[in-house]
C-alpha cells in the first residue's frame, strides 16, 4: 500500500452511473471516486457492472443516467479520444491488440508516430517501446505478431501499450487474470502500479485476486448488481468484509480445504512421453486416477502448449495413454475416450459467437441432445434444460440462454468453457487457467466441480497462473519452464517458494525429468 | 502458325465462323490457334501483341472492330504480320476484312419484318449497342422505322451477356405480362434474343400472334424455324462463305500478294418457314 | 425500431412488391406474375442457397457459376452421346459434388483463402466446360421429357418454384435443425473453437463445398431444360447476382449471419426488382440504376433501425 | 522450407517466367516481351493495388470495374464535348473520388457488407455509364495526345508500365511507411481495438474507399487511351483478376496480409501465365485449365511450406 491520495481531493467523480443493455441493467446507480495518485480498486463479483463501468470511462458507451464529474465539472466522454485528451488510459479486459501488429506496431496505435521527414521512423518506435518493456515485462518478445503470442504476453503487450505515455489515470481491467503472481510478472506490474502511484497517477485496478486488492489498493468500491455497495479505505477492511459486500451474504467459504476429499487410488490413469509445440519441448507424465495436478509456470513456459498436445490439438511425436489405451484421434476422439479440455482464451478458443450460449454448451457433444437418439437432429428443449443446469450450477449471469456469448461479462463467458462438460463421466480433464477471471463465489464452485471430477475417479490436469488456487487445488504442481517439466512437487515440498523457485529454473529438482527412462520411473 | 483471335468465341455466330475457319485453316495446312478474351478488350490487345511478339504467320481477327484496337493492329502489320478480319470492319493495317454488311443484315430483318405486319404494329427490340457490328443493326431498325411511321417501339432492352436468353425470355416474360395484348413483334439485333423470345411466347402466350426475328441463321433458331414456333425468320449471314473467302484471302496473302479488294461481303439470306419448305398452319 | 431492425429488409421487400403493385396494378400485382416471378427467381436461388452453405462457414465459393454453366454442357453432350435422363442427372451432380469436394479440400486441408482457390478452380472447370462444347451452345439431342423438369405447372405452381421450394425447405432444416447446420455455424463462428471442442470442421467444410457445387449443378441442368440449349459460359450472370442475394440475406434475419429464409428474401427482392422495372418500361439504364438503389435502400433501412445501439 | 513459406508464391512467379523462358526462348524469354508484360499487367495491377487499400481494411470493394467503364465513358464524352485533356483526366478522378467516398459513407457510417454496398452502388455506376454511352462503344473525338498516355515509351518504358511504378510506389510507402497505412492495418486487423484507441476508423476507411475508386479511373483512363475507344462494359474483366491479383499477393508475404508488392507478384503471375501461355499457342481452353492450375499451385506451393507449423 502507498497511503498515496490519502485525504486529496478526488479529481474523477461517478455519481449514479447508469447503463442498460436493453433488458439488462449492467449499471444502475453506480459511485466512484479517484484521488490523484491513488490506487484505487474495483471489485464486484462476475457481471456486477465493472467492465461496463470502465466503458463509460473510455467513452465507449455512454451513461443512461448519473454524472461523471472530472475536476468537479461535469464531463461528457463522447469517445475513446476524449478519453485520452483527460489522460485516461485503458487496460481493457478483452485484449484489444492488432493481431498482425507486433508489441511495437499495438503500443503506437492511435499514438502520433515518430518520424523521419515524411515516413514513419520505425528504430525511434521501436526504442521508445523497448524502454517501456524493459520496466514492465523484460521478456516480452517486441517483434513477434500478437497473433503469435500467449494470453499473458498478450496481457504484457497492452499494459506495455497503455504506459507508453503520461497520464492522469491508468485503468487496468484484470491485468494480472493470466499472469503469474511470481515476483517477475504480477509483482513486476504491481511495482509499476506503485510506481505510477507516487508520480501521481491514479491507477484504477479491477481484480477477482482479493489478496493482490488488499496488498496493493488505498482504496475500494464494490459493486454489486450494477450499483455501489461500499466504498472506502482498503485498511479498513479485510478480505472477508470484501467478500460479504461482493456477495450480499456472509462470507462462505470460499474454497474447501483440500483434505476434505478421498485420496487418490494410486492406479495410473493418463501416462503420455511427448515431444510437442515449439522446439525442444518435451515432457513426461503419469497423473494418477482421482488426482489433481496443477501445472505451473512463467508466461509462455509451454503449459498451454502441453495441454494442447494432450488433447491432440497440436502436432505430438511420442505416445499418450489413457488407462492404458492410446489416446488418438484428435480432441473428438479423446472426447470419445471421456476426456474435456478448457481452452485458457475463451475469445478465440472459447465459443462461437454466432451461437447462442445454450449451443454453445450442447456444441461438444451434440448428439447427447437428440429427440430421436439415431437421427442427428438437435432437441431444443434438452439443449436449454442442459443449460439451465448448468447456469445454476456455476452462478451465471445471463440475460437469456438464446443470447449471444458476447453479450456477458467476462467472468461469466469463463464459466461456459467449463460448464459445457458437466453432467457427465470424466476420465481425464484437461483444464487451463480454470477460473480466470471468475470472481471468488465462483470459483469456489468451479473448484468444488474440479475436485468432483477427480473423486469420480478422473485424472484432472490444471495450468492456473494463480498461485493461491494453485496451492489450493492441487495435489501434486508439476512446473514447466522453456517446454519443459523442470520439477515435480508433492507432499512437503510442495511450498510456494519451491513451486516459484521451480518456475524460475533455480528450482531442487525432486524428480529430474528422464524421458529415456520414464516407464521405468512409474 | 496462324492466331485467331475474338472477344466473344462463346456467341454462337463468332463460334460457327471460327469453326469453319479453323476446318479451311487445317486443309491449307495452317497451324491455328483461337484464343478467346471474354468480351474483353483490354485482354484483346494485349494477346494481340503477344502473338506478334511470338511472330504468328497472320492474325485473324474474328467479330471485333480493329478500329477498338488499333495500335496493335497496326504494330502487328508493321511487324510484316498480315491481320485479316471476319465479321469486323477495314481498319489501317488489316489487309482484307470479309463481313456482312450489318446495316444491311438490319434492315432486312426490318424490312422482313414490317412487311409480315403489313407495315403497322408494335414491336419490341432486343438490342446491344456496345458491339459496333451490332449496333449498326440497330441503326438500320432506326432508318428503317423513319420510313414505316405506323411501326412503334413500345419496349426496347439492352441485353445482358453472357447469358442473353435467359435475360431475354425473363424480359419476355414481364413484357407479356405488362403489354402482352399490344406486342405485334419482337426485333431481335441477333437470333439468341429471339430464341429466349420464343421460349417466353410459347409458355406463357402460345397462341398469340407474336412474330419474332433475329439475325445470324443460328442452328437452334433455325430449327424453331422449321417447327413453326413463333421465330418466323433469321437473316442467316453466309458463315461458310465468309470464312472460305477470309481463308482464300489469306492463302493468297500469305503467297505474297495483295487482295484485290480491301473488304468482301459475303451474302446474307433470309430463312423463313417457306425458305425451309414448311408450311406452318 | 426494433421491428426494423430485426425485419428490415424483410418490410423492405414487402414496400418494394407493394409499390410496383400500385404502380402496375394490372401487371405486376397479378397473381399470375407474381407465382412467375418465384418462377424467374428459382434459379438464381437454388444457386445462392448453395453460395450460402459456404458462407455460413465463413467461405466464399466463387466456382458456382462455373459450374452451372459445366452442368448445362456436360448434360446436353451427355444426351448427345446417347444417355438417359436419370443417367445425366446423377452423372452431372456426381460431378459437380466431386469439383466441390476439391474446393473445399483446397481450402480446408491446405488452408488457402477460399476466394482464390475456388476462383482459381472455377477457371479449370471453366476450361473443360469449354473443351467438351468446344465453345459452342449446345441445343440438339435433349430430350423433351428433360425439358420438361425447368418448364411448365404442376398444381398450378411453375416446375421450377417447386424446384426452389424443395431446395429451399431441405436446405433450411439441414442449417436450422440439424446436427450439421449447427456444426457449420460453429465453424461459421470460430473456426478453433470448434476445432478445439472436436467437431470435425475440415468434413463438415468440404460436404457445404460439396452442396454449393451439387446446388450450382441442379441450377445448371434446370437452366438447360429451361432453355432447351446449354452455353458454355451461361452461368456467368449467376455469381455475383448470387453473393448479392445472400448479402442481402445476411441483413434481413439474425445478426448478420446468412441463412435460408434470408437468401431468399434477397433473391426475391432481386428478381422482384427486375421484374417490376421491365413491366413498368423503364429503359435499361434507369433499370440498372434504378436495381443498384433499391437494393442500398433495402440494406440500409435494416442499418438505420440499428443506429439506435 | 522457411524460404518456400515466406516467399512460396514468389518462387513460383520465378519458376513460371523460368519455364516459360526455357519453353520458347525467343519469344517469351526476350527481353522486350519481359518488358511489354509490364505493359499488359500494368491497368491491372493499378485497379488490383486500388483493391488492396480497401482489402488492407478488410473490405471489398467490388465497384472498381463499373468505376473502370465509367472513366472510360466519362472521357471520352467529355472530349466529345470540347475538354481539354487535363480538364478530363482531372473531372474524371474527382468523379471517381466521390464515388468512392460514398461506397466508404455507406460501408463506414452504415455498417453496410461492403460486398452488397458495393456491388449494389456498382450497379448504379453501370447505369451511369450506359446513360452517358447510349450503350455503345464511343470512339471519336479522342485527342492523340491522350492516346499517348496510355501507349509508346518513355526512356526505353512503356508508359503504362511508368504509372504502374509511379501507383505502386506511392500506395507502398502510404500503406507501410506512413501512419496512415500503419491505420488502415490496425482497422482491418481488428476494427475494435483500431475504435477503442480512438483511430478515425470512418475518415480512414472512406478515405480507402475513394482511393481505390480513383485508381480504377486511372486504369480506365489509360485503357481509353491505350485501346482509343471506351467499351461501356470494358472494366468487366478487371473485378476478379484484380480480386485474383490481391488474393495471390495476400499468400505471398507477410502473414496473409494485402500488401502492394504481394499484389504485384499477384498480377504478375497473371500477367505472364496468359502472355506465356498465348505466345506458346496453347488453345483457349487449355489456357483456362493451365492459368487455374498455375494459380492453384502457386497458391499451394506456399501454404506447403506453412504445414510443418
Ligand atoms: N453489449 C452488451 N449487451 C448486453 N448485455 C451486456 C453487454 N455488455 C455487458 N452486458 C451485461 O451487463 C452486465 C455487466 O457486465 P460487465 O461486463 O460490466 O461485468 P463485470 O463486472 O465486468 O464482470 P466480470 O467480472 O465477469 O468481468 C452483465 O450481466 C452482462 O451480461
Ligand atoms: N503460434 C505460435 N507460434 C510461435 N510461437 C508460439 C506460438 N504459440 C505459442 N508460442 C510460444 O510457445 C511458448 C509456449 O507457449 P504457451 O502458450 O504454451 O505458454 P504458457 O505457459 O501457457 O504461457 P501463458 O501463461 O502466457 O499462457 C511461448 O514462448 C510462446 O511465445
Ligand atoms: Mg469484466
Ligand atoms: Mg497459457
Amino acid at each position: 500500500m502507498t497511503n498515496a491520495g490519502e485525504g486529496r481531493q478526488p479529481f474523477l467523480v461517478l455519481a449514479g452511473v447508469s447503463r442498460h443493455f436493453g433488458a439488462t441493467r449492467a449499471l444502475d446507480g453506480a459511485d466512484l471516486e479517484i484521488a490523484p495518485g491513488e490506487v484505487h480498486a474495483l471489485v464486484g463479483e462476475n457481471g456486477a457492472g465493472k467492465s461496463t463501468l470502465i466503458k463509460l470511462l473510455s467513452g465507449l458507451h455512454q451513461p443512461g443516467g448519473g454524472a461523471i464529474l472530472v475536476d468537479g465539472a461535469a464531463a461528457s466522454i463522447a469517445g475513446p479520444l476524449a478519453a485520452e485528451a483527460l489522460g485516461f488510459r485503458f487496460i481493457h479486459q478483452e485484449l484489444n491488440l492488432v493481431p498482425q501488429f507486433d508489441t511495437v506496431g499495438n503500443a503506437w496505435i492511435g499514438r502520433r508516430h515518430p518520424h523521419r521527414g515524411p515516413f514513419i521512423d520505425r528504430a525511434a518506435m521501436r526504442a521508445r517501446v523497448a524502454a517501456v518493456a524493459a520496466r514492465i515485462a523484460p521478456d516480452l518478445p517486441l517483434d513477434r505478431p500478437a497473433a503469435r503470442l500467449t494470453p499473458g504476453q498478450r496481457q504484457m503487450a497492452e499494459i506495455v501499450r497503455a504506459l507508453m505515455t503520461d497520464a492522469r489515470l491508468v485503468v487496468m481491467d484484470e491485468p494480472t487474470s493470466s499472469l503469474s503472481e511470481a515476483e517477475a510478472e504480477a509483482e513486476r506490474l504491481h511495482a509499476v502500479v506503485r510506481q505510477l502511484s507516487v508520480s501521481g497517477t491514479a491507477v484504477l485496478f479491477i481484480s477477482h485476486r482479493l489478496d493482490e486488492v488488499m496488498a496493493l489498493a488505498d482504496g475500494y468500491t464494490v459493486l454489486r448488481g450494477g450499483r455501489t455497495v461500499g466504498a472506502g479505505r482498503v485498511k479498513d477492511i479485510d478480505r472477508a468484509g470484501l467478500v460479504r459486500l461482493m456477495s450480499g451474504g456472509p462470507a462462505s467459504a470460499e474454497t474447501l480445504p483440500k483434505a476434505a476429499r478421498l485420496a487418490p487410488s494410486g492406479d495410473i490413469a493418463l501416462s503420455a512421453n511427448i515431444a510437442f509445440g515449439p522446439a525442444g519441448s518435451h515432457a513426461v507424465i503419469e497423473i494418477g486416477a482421482g488426482e489433481i495436478v496443477g501445472l505451473y509456470g512463467l508466461v509462455g513456459a509451454g503449459r498451454s502448449a502441453l495441454l494442447k498436445a494432450l488433447w491432440g490439438a497440436l502436432p505430438v511425436v511420442g505416445t499418450i495413454r489413457l488407462a492404458g489405451r492410446p489416446l488418438a484421434g484428435g480432441p473428438a476422439g479423446r472426447i470419445a475416450q471421456g476426456a474435456v479440455y478448457v481452452p485458457e482464451d475463451r475469445r478465440r478458443e472459447g465459443f462461437a459467437g454466432a451461437l447462442s450460449i445454450a449451443d454453445n454448451l450442447a456444441l461438444a457433444h451434440l448428439s447427447d441432445f437428440r429427440r430421436i437418439p439415431r437421427l442427428p437432429l438437435p432437441a431444443r428443449g434438452q439443449i436449454h434444460a442442459f443449460a439451465r443446469d448448468v447456469g445454476t450450477r456455476l452462478r451465471l449471469v445471463a440475460a437469456s440462454l438464446d443470447s449471444s456469448p458476447l453479450t456477458l461479462s467476462g467472468g461469466n463467458q469463463q464459466k461456459l468453457l467449463f460448464g459445457r462438460w458437466l453432467g457427465r463421466p470424466i476420465r481425464l480433464a484437461l483444464i487451463d487457467e480454470p477460473t480466470r477471471g471468475v470472481d471468488v463465489g465462483a470459483k469456489a464452485e468451479i473448484h468444488g466441480e474440479i475436485r468432483r471430477i477427480a473423486a469420480s475417479g478422473a485424472a484432472v490436469i490444471a495450468a492456473t497462473s494463480d498461485i493461491e488456487e494453485l496451492m489450493a487445488l492441487a495435489d501434486r504442481v508439476l512446473v514447466m519452464n522453456g517446454g519443459r517439466i523442470v520439477a515435480d512437487l508433492a507432499g512437503a515440498v510442495l511450498t510456494r517458494e519451491a513451486v516459484v523457485a521451480a518456475a524460475f529454473g533455480h528450482a531442487p529438482r525432486s524428480h529430474p525429468p528422464q524421458p529415456n527412462r520414464a516407464a521405468a520411473v512409474a | 502458325d496462324i492466331a485467331v483471335l475474338t472477344p466473344y468465341q462463346s456467341s454462337v455466330a463468332t463460334n460457327q465462323m471460327i469453326k469453319v475457319f479453323e476446318e479451311k485453316a487445317k486443309t491449307a495446312g495452317w497451324n491455328a490457334t483461337v484464343v478467346d478474351t471474354r468480351g474483353d478488350m483490354g485482354q484483346l490487345a494485349s494477346r494481340i501483341e503477344d502473338v506478334t511478339a511470338a511472330k504468328v504467320g497472320a492474325i485473324v481477327l474474328v467479330s471485333v472492330d480493329p478500329k477498338q484496337i488499333q495500335d496493335q493492329v497496326s504494330a502487328a502489320a508493321a511487324a510484316g504480320i498480315p491481320v485479316v478480319a471476319i465479321d469486323g470492319a477495314t481498319a489501317p493495317g488489316v489487309m482484307l476484312n470479309v463481313t456482312s454488311d450489318n446495316f444491311e443484315l438490319g434492315t432486312k430483318l426490318s424490312d422482313f419484318l414490317f412487311d409480315k405486319l403489313g407495315h403497322k404494329g408494335n414491336i419490341v427490340k432486343f438490342y446491344y449497342s456496345a458491339h459496333p457490328g451490332v449496333h449498326q443493326r440497330e441503326l438500320a431498325l432506326d432508318a428503317a422505322l423513319k420510313t414505316n411511321p405506323d411501326i412503334k417501339v413500345i419496349a426496347e432492352h439492352y441485353m445482358v451477356v453472357p447469358g442473353p436468353i435467359d435475360d431475354a425470355r425473363k424480359t419476355t416474360e414481364d413484357l407479356l405480362k405488362s403489354k402482352g395484348d399490344q406486342i405485334d413483334a419482337v426485333w431481335a439485333a441477333w437470333d439468341e434474343p429471339a430464341i429466349g423470345a420464343q421460349l417466353a411466347i410459347e409458355a406463357d402466350k402460345p397462341d398469340s400472334k407474336i412474330i419474332v426475328a433475329g439475325i445470324d441463321g443460328n442452328p437452334q433458331a433455325v430449327e424453331l424455324i422449321k417447327s413453326c414456333s413463333h421465330i418466323k425468320g433469321t437473316v442467316s449471314q453466309d458463315f461458310d462463305a465468309m470464312a472460305g473467302l477470309a481463308a482464300d484471302g489469306l492463302t493468297k496473302i500469305l503467297a505474297g500478294e495483295k487482295p484485290e479488294k480491301a473488304e468482301l461481303y459475303a451474302p446474307a439470306k433470309l430463312i423463313t418457314p417457306e425458305t425451309l419448305g414448311v408450311t406452318c398452319p | 425500431m426494433t421491428l426494423l431492425r430485426r425485419y428490415g429488409t424483410l418490410l423492405a421487400l414487402a414496400l418494394i412488391v407493394a409499390v410496383f403493385a400500385v404502380a402496375s396494378p394490372g401487371a405486376f400485382g397479378t397473381v399470375a406474375n407474381l407465382v412467375n416471378i418465384t418462377q424467374q427467381m428459382s434459379l438464381l436461388a437454388i444457386v445462392a442457397i448453395g453460395a450460402t452453405l459456404v458462407m455460413v462457414v465463413g467461405e466464399f465459393d466463387l466456382s458456382v457459376s462455373a459450374v452451372v454453366s459445366f452442368a448445362g454442357i456436360a448434360a446436353v453432350s451427355l444426351f448427345g452421346a446417347g444417355h438417359g435422363i436419370a443417367a445425366v442427372f446423377a452423372l452431372v451432380v456426381i460431378a459437380a459434388l466431386a469439383m466441390g469436394t476439391v474446393s473445399g479440400f483446397l481450402v480446408a486441408r491446405f488452408a488457402v483463402p477460399s476466394f482464390i482457390a475456388t476462383l482459381a478452380f472455377g477457371t479449370v472447370i471453366g476450361g473443360l466446360t469449354f473443351w467438351i462444347s468446344d465453345g459452342a451452345t449446345l441445343f440438339s439431342g435433349i430430350p423433351p421429357a428433360f425439358r420438361d423438369l425447368g418448364r411448365g405447372t404442376v398444381l398450378g405452381l411453375p416446375v421450377p418454384t417447386l424446384w426452389l421450394i424443395g431446395t429451399a425447405v431441405i436446405a433450411w432444416l439441414l442449417l436450422d435443425a440439424t446436427e450439421f447446420g449447427r456444426r457449420l455455424y460453429a465453424i461459421g463462428g470460430n473456426r478453433e473453437a470448434a476445432r478445439l471442442v472436436g467437431l470435425p470442421v475440415r468434413r463438415d467444410m468440404i460436404i457445404a463445398f460439396a452442396l454449393s457445387a451439387g446446388l450450382a449443378a441442379l441450377a445448371g441442368l434446370l437452366l438447360a431444360a429451361r432453355l432447351g440449349s446449354a452455353h458454355p459460359t451461361g452461368g456467368g450472370g449467376y455469381l455475383l447476382s448470387a453473393y448479392a442475394a445472400v448479402f442481402l440475406g445476411m441483413t434481413a434475419f439474425r445478426e448478420g449471419e446468412p441463412s435460408v429464409p434470408g437468401t431468399l428474401v434477397g433473391a426475391a427482392i432481386i428478381a422482384v426488382v427486375s421484374n417490376g422495372l421491365t413491366i413498368l418500361g423503364v429503359p435499361s439504364f434507369l433499370q440498372d440504376l434504378m436495381t443498384g438503389a433499391i437494393i442500398l435502400a433495402a440494406v440500409l433501412v435494416r442499418q438505420l433501425g440499428r443506429a439506435g445501439d
